[in-house]
């Protein structure tokens, strides 16, 4: 069974459909499934729920799925330096679930470990809390957080073997592995393809057992806040 | 009355040495700029690393190293990555012994109002919420009174709350209070600044 | 009748290219020896390991690299490594796709005892009840009957639970039974054996 | 803050105290931290819970500590290969706590996250599951677990760097790290302790903020069941 493919489009082809739940992996613009979302933008695929982190800026990552309206709907902790993303939100064309950022990952992360929910004390007596059910533990009342199932999961890793193990690089590992572990399928983008047996085990990141499809792309990666300190 | 960096300088007064810290945006950014020398503090940046370094330098930013607040940074001999549910595993559980961080109103009980403004624009809670919920010590740095000169230390916070009973020490322009049973007790005041000016800008009951 | 290999040999063509599969201790381990050649399979260890490979050569033993039965084996060019709360997390969020395992008893609806008989010295349930109500599809590879002749293919298991409604097909000396709605179907006899013997044999009800 | 100990007695000096509960990593004789529970043999602390996968062997690993009868409960999924820790069980000596192996180490993880409780199908319908919650979640019916909370994690890493950075090797990875998460205080034992900045930062298993002290020492590492195949 390969797991290579030659585009995105290509291996998102039989993935997508209209109103389904996508995973996506990224934190800000670092480290985000840019040449899927591409694909997903040609694709046309509408109605569609996000679980990401951030939903993107105006016409990069997932914003490039604003301006065309097929997001329906984000579960996000974090959605400023979007004006489009704004605009639509308070026009009410589309919905937002804010999720603190470690609930989230962990909804994610439970999600691909069989566990359909989990008891926190992220949120407790806040607007999060709302309507969820409280529980004490040793005398602290937390409250349970169910997890993110979803119909596919979308990331970017910075190298694969053909098997699909994964090493992340630097701060871009972020929300991908909890992303990729979701979905019922997932799709990985990456900078470069190397032959199995040539990444030490015992440092794969991410086991080849949570990614089905694998795409090789070059990747603009850019940058959202650049900040340097002068030259010594 | 202090600055913003006096305020940083007095906040990096509660570091220790071998403290792994959470700096939050705005003032609690300068705190790194006042740890003293040979004190070991790591920083950690909750999108997924353990020993956060400085701005590069000009032409040496990479896309794949960023910081909370998506600026380009650095790594350090002892830095680790991990990814977000790690990140915030880590959080969560308590091993991250302080969280400095700023605050629009806090409450003379220990809540936390920093995340939204009804009727604003809201951006999003990011890891606030876990951040105050789960580090060990929840210490925040802002202006005593907001920009119409109403305190921001309250009785009740007005505003949607991040964390309910979560902040222990609040540091502003006018002094050091902290957060103890039935209200908020002096603990120091800013240069110039008199404990009658500290009571006086703060509506939250002093105790003590 | 067949033989422990045959056993085996029958319990491999259950694999599909691609697959992740675990494999139990006994019969289960001999499937390994039954993939047909080509055929890309992954074995996971529970133990936190992906792409067992065969025990080593003599003097090649390293004592950080075991299988769940504790035995030293070897890696393959595809294998990983992670730790046990990870290697669970796979097998608990439906990942590996089936396991092959040894059983007591089955029971018509499902149920699996594999993991203890009261009054006997207990060992422990080790990761089989994870891994019976976590994989996608949990193969039983068994004698049909006990050393007493007795079906070990019961209307209800009289051991101690392993996991409720787990098993999807039961693979034994007499041959192929799936579990489905009402009770076991006979999918297929083995060499020699007539409908009729694994019927009588049989103490669970078998349905069609 | 020095992290780096000379010896295991050294390191656990006034960790030690009677009636404690202390998380151990390893699988079988594998990662298992051989010093450190010799250390604890010898400071005859007493009445031990533990929770760890396996119990040891007679004269080797937790079983040192079972033939000076320092260990009042074992938290574990499998106890096989012990007779003195059958001794002990079956005369009523000894407190054991079956665990599913998954679900052992997931209340590790989870405590270490500070999730208190989690959902899992893993023993529903069996003697597990008795005297627990249950839930449904999406039609299903999953039982809740509990966090183990331990005062002292004692693990077996293969290299540490001076701020307690870790890498494992191979299978002797397992319960390690989430055993050393769910510890107010971990204390791990090394083969080698290499300078802070000579690991990769990307590769690093557990970081150091998990790990408060650290001993390097000479291992055994005992093979329990040496396999071999005929040489080619």
């Amino acid at each position: 069974m390969k797991k290579v493919y030659g585009t995105a489009e290509e291996a998102l082809k039989d993935l997508l459909f209209d109103g389904m739940f996508i995973a996506s992996g990224g934190f800000g613009l670092c480290g985000i499934p840019e040449l899927l979302l591409e694909a997903i933008k040609d694709a046309g695929t509408k109605d569609l729920t996000f679980a990401s982190n951030n939903a993107g800026v105006d016409n990069f990552g997932i914003g490039i799925l604003l301006e065309t309206r097929q997001v329906k709907k984000m579960i996000s902790s974090y959605v400023g330096e979007n004006a489009e993303f704004m605009r639509q939100y308070l026009a009410g064309e589309l919905e937002l679930e804010f999720n603190p950022q470690g609930t989230l990952a962990e909804r994610m992360r439970s999600a691909g470990c069989g566990i359909p929910g989990f008891y926190t004390k992220t949120g407790v007596g806040t607007i999060i809390a709302d309507g969820k059910e409280h529980k004490d533990f040793n005398g602290e009342t937390y409250i349970l957080e169910e997890s993110l199932f979803a119909d596919l999961s979308i990331i970017k890793a910075w190298k694969a073997d053909e098997t699909g193990n994964l090493i992340f690089r630097k701060t871009a590992r972020n929300f991908n592995p909890p992303a990729a572990m979701c979905g019922k399928v997932c799709v990985v983008e990456v900078e470069e393809i190397v032959p199995t047996g040539s990444i030490d085990p015992d440092l794969i990141h991410l086991p080849g057992i949570y990614v089905h499809r694998i795409i090789k792309g070059q990747h603009e990666k850019r940058i959202e806040q650049r900040t340097t300190r002068p030259a010594a | 009355m202090w600055d913003r960096d006096q305020m940083a300088a007095r906040a990096a007064k509660e570091l220790e040495d071998g403290m792994y810290v959470n700096l939050g945006i705005g003032i609690p950014t300068l705190v790194s700029n006042y740890i003293p020398e040979g004190m070991n503090v790591t920083l950690q940046s909750e999108n997924g690393m353990l020993g956060m370094g400085p701005f590069p330098f000009e032409g040496q930013e990479d896309s794949d190293l960023i910081n909370a607040g998506k600026q380009t940074i650095t790594e350090l001999p002892q830095t680790a990555y991990f990814d977000s549910a790690t990140s915030f595993g880590m959080i969560r559980g308590g091993k991250i012994a302080m969280a400095i961080l700023g605050a629009m109103e806090v409450a003379e009980n220990g809540d936390l109002a920093n995340w939204m403004i009804p009727g604003k624009l809201v951006k999003g809670m990011g890891g606030a919420m876990d951040l105050v919920s789960g580090v060990g010590r929840v210490i925040v740095v802002m202006d005593h009174t907001n920009k119409h000169g109403d305190s921001k230390l309250l009785r009740e916070c007005t505003l949607p709350l991040t964390g309910k009973s979560v902040v222990h020490r609040i540091i502003t322009n006018l002094g050091v209070l902290d957060v103890v049973s039935g209200g908020l007790e002096i603990i120091e005041c800013a240069d110039g600044i008199s404990e009658q000016e500290v009571r006086s800008a703060t509506e939250a009951k002093i105790v003590n």
